[in-house]
């Protein structure tokens, strides 16, 4: 993988970068689609969720590392986190509130489709949760400088980071 | 023996598959590769579970994209729940063995150790 | 016999925990901390003496603590056999305490806090055994004592203190967990553990091979605190304690809680009869004697005063165990009877040891030719005492002897009486060259006593005694029990090396030089087999003698050396020769033993030692005394024929 | 035996071979790639298996997530020299493993066929009442979505749980205080 | 049915998002968190607990599914009472850790995540759902484990990564066993459907052994510990005390529900062969643990080997299969995991003050950090089972049990482990309080003894004279660490915790006796 050392191994490839530019937003899309569309065939949140990584992990293969991580900077990640992970909950809970058992979606007593609604919404929070989880997953193994840092890992880490290359 | 084969060869597929990944935990010196091993080991069980879901024939439980009978749609689910849970584990795993190779300089299990004694 | 629903059995348990809260919370002020003692010692004694009225008119206090576990009660009843060590254990804790005081002072002791609250806490657990109502409440205050005493061991933080307070820990542990194996037999086989006077109904139609394993369990268990042998060894090591602990625990409080166990598990868990149908009271009352016998003679062979007072404690803590294993009514009443009996005066005689030890850093017996001169009421007081111990008339060992005789004679098992006698003259033996040499002999003209000289004995704890360095062996660095040994002792044994050594060919020629001597082990086969391992380290001095002299003597500073190899931080002695500290003892306070070169100076009535020690003594010594001469006005004869007509129905 | 079960015999095949060569692969890269081969072979054997859910699965994550986790690590770290290509046999693990192997080679026989329709699992209330009601009553027509969030949602919330673990703890590791 | 069931679960994961969410903006937000999350899920234990004082075992279905088509959840008297436990430790640890770390927000956010896995496997009815909360459980505590600064630490957690996830497999394929002879996942359901399988079916004695042997790697027994001494030792304090008191304890009860509630009594009494070999698995694990114990120098992993040996008993007790027996596991249990998060955060304060923590570095230590070592004493002492504490009430329900069940070998070694377990404390006890503290360990005057270097010398300097040195060294005289005071807090808690259970311990044993009992009928 040419672009994964954050210290500059990265090449720029116009091949990659165009490709990824057109795919990207598709599989984003496509992630998001079977989020959704889970309640109606194969798919769901988790699925979904992973797509959405993948396609900013393409961005981050073909952008760089480095590039693409100023561009996520900020509280968007965490966000997604603790947004999904709150949001599956408090519809939980919620239905705890409104005399049901936890996350007894018949309580909020919106008619038959509410039920589905529910699941719906709770796929897209597992969904928020794994894209958020993965693409910080990604970024936190793929930095690598650890504040207990040794100084003493060897040279030979970049020497290994370009027969990684290619994949993906 | 050749029926048993015919009938239960997924069972023998759970049984090799579980065997190659307590082999690769057990025995590989690399811990990159034990962690594969791992994987592998955690997808013979996976297969046992969807396995027992299934009947010859069978639709995905799609309900009403299909016709009866349908696989049993309680497997696929405690799989989705376990193949989650394993992704988990491998991205910390792999966290982990960044960390180590951070501070012995090396993912070889022995060699590791002989740093361990050496200090 | 009526149930009285009170709080006193409580209270007299709680009083000395409390006093152990009251006693750290104080320890900022020694002088009120030791008041905080005295009261509370007071004010126990002062409960369980309250509940001696209705004990004698057949009633019993009883404190009910809800279930300890299901099934079992945790119970505090006061009824007459518990009352017994009770009302000991909280009189002569007053007595002691006073006594403490000055020896702890007068020593200037490290910790003393600690020792303090530690030996209420003892006691404490102590009223606690006595008053348990079932064997697994009894068995809660007994491991309760176990704990509470060890810091009262391990106190003088030496190597061997360590030793000795790991060796107690394993060995009563060891005895703890046999106990409580043998209850829970109990208790599957009858579904009660209470105990009953006469013994558990149920236990008598048991399956006998598991009425007999509990029997061996629980009396087994029991008799390591009992120092009955061969699981005796912890009690002479455990004499490294201050002698104020040995004097009550190891004479009165924990031995005695293993007999008393014993007691219960004879009157009131199996009953005489069950115990006769079984055919287990006969083991016993041998295994009794045996030890009775054993132990006296290691006692004659000990130089260091308070081991010859712990083997005397195991030999008479025998007698008690024997009255029990006898059976017969009248021995029952002559076995309880000695625990009282054997309480005051073995109390008795520590305090003596410990008065000595206080005022003249003396405790080898070999070096107290004349001392009797220098503290004329304590070793008046030994006197008495001693004269009790071998059962002569007037003081409290002869009627609890007496009683103990009739009742083997009685059951037809006329060899006790046998034992009874010949332990009697070993008591003689080992008491009477005590008191002979303290007054009618100076440090001069002291000779050789036959049988402490006697070649095979260890006439005295090698000098350097219980040296750690041979701690691989169990019961090495016990042999140290006591602190201070000096030179003195040396040059006598130089002494005794003249004598023809009967048994020297026959030891193994160990080839010793300097170095090798200390860790040599002893082998244990060139031991007579009758007599315990512990007494292994004389046998180094043999090897020792056949070599001529002593290595220490021949290299005294590669001997001092030696001895502090071990972790004791405190800086060495600066002279040589004139004294060798054994080691780790020597923390704070150095002692010369034995008369000084111009013999003991006389002095006169309370002039020997401060009153704090004195008073005591004479105390205790009276107590022995009034036991003697009036044992029913002294309440414990009166209870105890009680506990035996309830247990047997016959009125002795 | 029928030409699905032929099918399947051979992807299962295919895909153990696949794990093997993952596991004996001296080369940490090419054990990876192997390891994503055997992923994708076991995503088809989902799909033969009427699992589709399970088969995206595993394609997104043993396929793609789970791969570029492996080679993003090995890029970070090191792979140790390729002389040999395949690892040497460890004896002592073949025992350990053979012990477990043969256990349960022994109770095979007594599992129910694969795809009977008799077995516990087909003919059980359970799997009867998903197919019966998770429509009706959850208006979902896939019923491992409908089980997944509805019947079991308790398990996908300690799944969710699971994920923010994972999160959480690989910054944990790595020491560091934010993810991106 | 009690809400308070699920929320066990939701409420600390909840907060556990709370420091993701503002993450850097507040350095306090994670203790916080954790804090907050910790009293409130001891306010919604108790409630559990009042719950079935009131009306004994509830059920809780999430989502209004009845089990055994939606998950059940249950509160019993043994899982209110563990949830209790859960509540009490962590709040505990978060005490504790405010004042030695760690303290990183990601460090709160892991503990509650532990926390609420802890909760799920204690409250779930459901096979499946126990394996989830399992992983959750095993994946933050391989985090946690971790978080220790050595890169031991990391090769630590990782190994127990390892270990801990083949364990949980194998307990998953066992669940699987289970399922498909068949086909539902909920416990009761499954008890009642087993029978009709046949208990000797040689597919459930598989999914019986998988179940115990993944359970059993969990617990740490003996053979199957190799994971725990480096997990225990290498883990910074609060953390070791956190995970030795309620992760192998989880275990531990997932194993009791496997054999009481799925398998039931009368599986034993079918195939007894199979909780034999369980008893002499225990069983060696006792023995094996307490020697290991004794053998080792270093503190934590002594109690880490101790760990190893009580949970052998704790499962000894259940293995026997007759009711006192499974009460004394229980009560063990519970009391193991107060008496070891007590002992474990005693001997991070000593060793902090000490400067190390092997055997010998605890030397003199009790008039330095009195109050500690007094807890330490009281603890090491209820754990040995010196009654009136908790160890002892569970000993002799184990004992007797045994004894009542004729299982000689566990009474045996119950009796046996007591005398062990005393010979590694009482060797920590006499350092602690008869022995000087090394720091003016007289070096100036020593050089005689060490020079003298005869065997002598050298034996008897039982490695004092090392650690003296290195206590010399350490600890500059002007610089005593000291322990910190909400250390000493939860020491002295546990350490009065470990006597008042054991003094109530017929009121614990009364909550779970009807638990056992309903097994039993």
């Amino acid at each position: 993988m040419s672009g994964t050392g954050s210290d500059g191994v990265y090449v720029e490839s116009t091949i990659i970068m165009t490709t990824v530019r057109v795919i990207a937003p598709f599989v984003f899309t496509f992630g998001l689609f079977v989020m959704f569309h889970g309640a109606e065939s194969a798919g769901g949140g988790f699925q979904g969720g992973v797509l959405v990584a993948a396609a900013v992990l393409l961005l981050a293969f073909a952008f760089g590392i480095d590039a693409t991580r100023a561009w996520l900077a900020g509280p968007l990640t965490r966000t997604a986190i603790a947004g999904g992970g709150a949001a599956f909950a408090l519809i939980g809970v919620g239905a705890i509130v409104l005399d049901g058992a936890f996350l007894e979606y018949v309580a909020y007593d919106v008619g038959s489709t509410g039920v589905k609604y529910g699941i719906e919404l709770v796929e897209l929070g597992i969904g928020a949760v794994v894209s958020g989880v993965l693409v910080g997953l990604f970024f936190s193994l793929a930095s690598g400088d650890f504040t207990t840092s040794t100084g003493d890992a060897p040279d030979n880490e970049r020497d290994a980071a370009t027969p990684g290359g290619e994949e993906a | 023996m050749i029926d048993l084969l015919a009938t239960h060869f997924n069972y023998l597929a759970v049984v090799a598959l579980l065997a190659i990944g307590l082999y690769g935990v057990t025995a590989s010196p690399n811990l990159v590769k034990k962690i594969i091993g791992l994987n592998v080991f955690q997808v013979g069980i996976f297969l046992f579970f969807v396995t027992s879901g299934f009947v010859d024939g069978a639709a995905p439980p799609l309900l009403g994209h299909g016709s009866a009978p349908y696989a049993s749609p309680l497997p696929h689910v405690l799989i989705l729940t376990a193949i989650v849970v394993g992704v988990s584990l491998t991205a910390v795993a792999l966290a982990l063995v960044v960390r180590i190779y951070d501070a012995y300089g090396t993912l070889d299990e022995d060699a590791i150790e002989e740093v361990r004694t050496y200090d | 016999m009526t149930e009285i629903l009170s709080l006193r059995p409580l209270a007299a348990v709680l009083l000395p925990a409390i006093g152990v809260l009251a006693i750290v919370a104080l320890r900022r002020n020694p002088d009120v901390r030791e008041g905080a003692t005295i009261l509370t010692a007071l004010a126990t004694f002062g409960i369980v003496a309250s509940i001696v009225p209705a004990t004698l008119s057949g009633d019993v206090y009883v404190t009910r603590l809800g279930t300890l576990v299901p099934g079992i009660e945790l119970t505090l009843s006061a009824d007459p056999l518990g009352m017994i060590f009770a009302l000991v254990a909280s009189l002569l804790w007053l007595v002691t305490s006073f006594y403490s005081i000055g020896y702890m002072r007068g020593l200037d002791e490290h910790s003393q806090t600690r020792y303090f609250a530690a030996f209420a806490g003892s006691v404490g657990a102590a009223l606690g055994v006595s008053f348990a109502s079932n064997l697994v409440s009894l068995y809660v205050f007994y491991e309760l004592l176990t704990v509470a005493t060890y810091p009262l061991v391990a106190h003088d933080e030496s190597e061997t203190a360590r030793e000795a307070g790991r060796k107690y820990l394993t060995y009563t542990f060891g005895g703890g967990v046999a106990v409580l194996a043998g209850a829970v037999l109990v208790f599957w086989t009858t579904g009660t553990v209470a105990f009953t006077p006469g013994g558990i109904a149920a236990l008598a139609s048991a399956d006998p091979v598991i009425a007999r394993a509990a029997f061996a369990l629980l009396a087994g268990g029991f008799g390591v605190k009992a120092a009955l042998m061969p699981v005796h060894s912890w009690l002479p090591d455990a004499m490294v304690a201050p002698t104020p602990v040995s004097g009550l625990l190891h004479a009165v409080a924990v031995v005695k809680s293993g007999v008393f166990g014993v007691a219960r598990v004879v009157l009131d868990v199996f009953g005489p009869e069950t115990i006769s149908e079984l055919g287990v009271g006969l083991p016993l009352a041998a295994v009794a004697a045996l030890t009775i016998l054993v132990a006296s003679v290691i006692a004659l062979r000990q130089d260091n005063l308070k081991r010859r007072l712990a083997y005397s404690t195991i030999s008479q803590l025998s007698y008690i165990v024997l009255g029990l294993g006898i059976l017969s009514p009248t021995s029952l009443v002559g076995g309880l009877l000695h625990i009282p009996a054997h309480a005051f005066m073995k109390l008795t005689l520590f305090f003596c040891a410990g008065a000595i030890h206080v005022e003249t850093h003396t405790d080898n017996i070999s070096e107290m030719a004349g001392i009797g001169r220098r503290m004329p009421v304590t070793m008046a007081a030994f006197a008495v005492a001693s004269l009790g111990m071998a059962g002569l008339p007037l003081v409290a060992g002869f009627v609890s002897k007496w009683y103990l005789l009739i009742g083997s004679i009685d059951s037809g098992t006329a060899v006790f009486a046998g034992v009874l006698f010949l332990s009697g003259l070993l008591n003689i033996g080992y008491f009477w060259p005590i008191v002979y040499q303290a007054f009618f002999q100076t440090a001069d003209d002291s000779d050789a006593k036959p049988l402490v000289e006697f070649p095979l004995g260890g006439q005295r704890v090698r000098a350097d005694g219980g040296d750690p360095v041979d701690r691989d062996e169990e019961d090495d660095g016990t042999a140290g029990g006591d602190d201070d040994q000096t030179d003195p002792a040396d040059t006598e044994s130089s002494a005794g090396d003249d004598q023809t050594d009967p048994n020297g060919g026959a030891d193994p020629d160990t080839g010793l030089d300097a170095g090798a001597l200390i860790d040599t082990t002893p082998t244990e086969g060139t031991v007579e087999p009758d007599i315990d391992p512990s007494e292994g380290e004389s046998q180094v001095e043999l090897e020792a003698k056949v070599e001529g002299e002593y290595a220490v003597d021949r290299h005294p500073s590669d001997h001092r050396r030696d001895e502090r190899g071990d972790d004791d931080p405190a800086p060495a002695d600066a002279v040589p020769d004139t004294e060798h500290h054994a080691d780790g003892t020597d923390d704070g306070h150095s002692h010369h033993g034995g008369a000084p070169a111009s013999g003991w100076e006389a002095r006169g009535f309370g002039a020997e030692t401060t009153w704090f020690m004195l008073g005591p003594i004479t105390v205790a010594a009276a107590g022995a005394v009034a036991l003697g001469i009036a044992p029913r006005a002294m309440v414990f004869l009166a209870v105890i024929q009680r506990v035996v007509f309830e247990v047997t129905g016959v009125a002795v | 035996m029928t030409s699905e079960a032929i099918v399947l015999a051979a992807v299962l095949t295919f895909s153990a071979l696949g794990a093997a060569a993952a596991i004996l692969l001296r080369d940490v890269l090419n054990a990876i790639i192997a390891f994503a081969a055997f992923s994708f072979g076991i995503a088809t054997v989902w799909v033969l298996l009427a699992a589709p859910d399970v088969a995206l699965t595993e394609a997104a994550v043993g396929a793609g997530i789970t791969t570029v986790f492996f080679l993003v690590t090995i890029a970070k770290t090191v792979r140790p020299g390729g002389e040999r290509l395949f690892e040497r046999i460890e004896w002592r693990s073949v025992a350990v493993v053979a012990i477990l192997s043969g256990a349960l080679l022994a109770t095979v026989g007594s599992l129910p066929a694969v795809g009977a329709a008799d077995a516990p699992v087909a003919t059980s209330p359970v799997t009867e009442y998903y197919l019966a009601n998770a429509y009706s009553e959850t208006g979902v027509e896939n019923a491992v979505t409908a089980v997944l969030a509805a019947y079991r949602g308790f398990d996908t919330f300690g799944e969710a749980t699971v994920v923010i673990s994972a999160g959480v703890a690989v910054l944990l590791v790595l020491r560091q205080e934010a993810y991106v | 049915m009690t809400d308070a069931l699920p929320l066990l679960v939701v409420v600390p994961i909840v907060f556990a998002l709370a420091p993701i969410a503002v993450d850097r903006v507040r350095e306090n937000t994670g203790w916080l968190a954790a804090a907050a999350a910790a009293v409130a899920h001891l306010g919604l234990s108790f409630s559990v607990l009042g719950t079935v004082l009131g009306s004994g075992r509830t059920s809780y279905a999430v989502g209004g599914y009845a089990p055994p088509f939606g998950i059940e959840l249950v509160a019993d008297g043994v899982s209110a009472v563990l949830v209790v436990l859960v509540s009490a430790v962590t709040l505990a640890t978060v005490v504790y850790a405010r004042s030695v770390g760690p303290r990183s927000n990601t460090f709160y956010s892991e503990l509650l995540v532990l926390t609420a896995g802890i909760s799920g496997v204690v409250v779930t009815g459901d096979l499946f759902n126990l394996y989830v909360f399992l992983e959750i459980t095993g994946l933050a505590t391989y985090a946690l484990v971790a978080t220790g600064r050595s890169p031991a630490a990391a090769l630590a957690g990782l190994k127990y990564l390892l270990v801990g996830t083949i364990g949980a497999s194998l307990y998953l394929l066992g669940v699987g066993y289970l399922y498909i002879s068949t086909g539902t996942l909920n416990m009761a359901d499954l008890a009642g459907l087993l029978p009709a399988v046949g208990y000797d079916s040689p597919v459930l004695l598989t999914g019986f052994a998988l179940l115990v042997v993944g359970l059993g790697v969990k617990t740490a027994l003996f053979p199957l510990h190799t994971w725990q001494p480096d997990a225990y030792a290498e883990s910074p304090t609060s953390v070791t005390a956190y995970i030795s008191a309620l992760v192998s304890t989880a275990a531990a009860y997932a194993l009791f529900r496997v054999i009481y509630t799925v398998f039931t009594p009368t599986f034993d009494a079918a195939v007894p062969a199979a909780l034999d070999v369980l008893v002499v698995l225990a069983s060696v694990s006792v023995v094996v643990g307490s020697v290991l114990a004794v053998l080792q120098s270093d503190l934590k992993r002594m109690l880490a080997y101790s760990s190893v040996a009580q949970f052998g008993l704790v499962v000894a007790g259940f293995a026997v299969v007759n009711q006192t027996a499974a009460i004394g596991g229980l009560v063990h249990l519970v009391g193991h995991a107060v008496m070891k998060a007590g002992l474990f955060v005693a001997v991070g304060a000593l060793a902090t003050v000490a400067g190390g923590r092997t055997v010998d570095d605890l030397a003199g230590m009790a008039d330095r950090a009195p109050v500690v070592s007094g807890a330490f004493a009281v603890l090491s002492f209820a754990l040995v089972g010196v009654p009136p504490a908790v160890g002892f009430a569970g000993k002799w329900h184990i004992v007797l049990g045994a004894v009542e069940a004729g299982r000689w070998i566990v009474a045996g070694v119950a009796v046996v482990s007591t005398l062990l377990t005393l010979a590694y404390f009482a060797r920590v006890l006499e350092r602690l309080y008869f022995r000087d503290a090394p720091v003016a360990a007289g070096v100036a005057d020593r050089p005689d003894a060490a020079t003298a270097s005869d065997t002598d010398a050298a034996l008897t300097a039982d490695g004092s004279g090392s650690g003296g040195a290195a206590g010399a060294d350490n600890n500059p005289v002007d610089a005593v660490p000291t322990v910190p005071p909400q250390a000493r807090v939860v020491v002295v808690v546990a350490a009065v915790a470990a006597v008042v259970l054991g003094v109530f311990a017929t009121d614990l044993i009364s909550v779970l006796e009807p638990v056992v009992e309903v097994s039993f009928q």
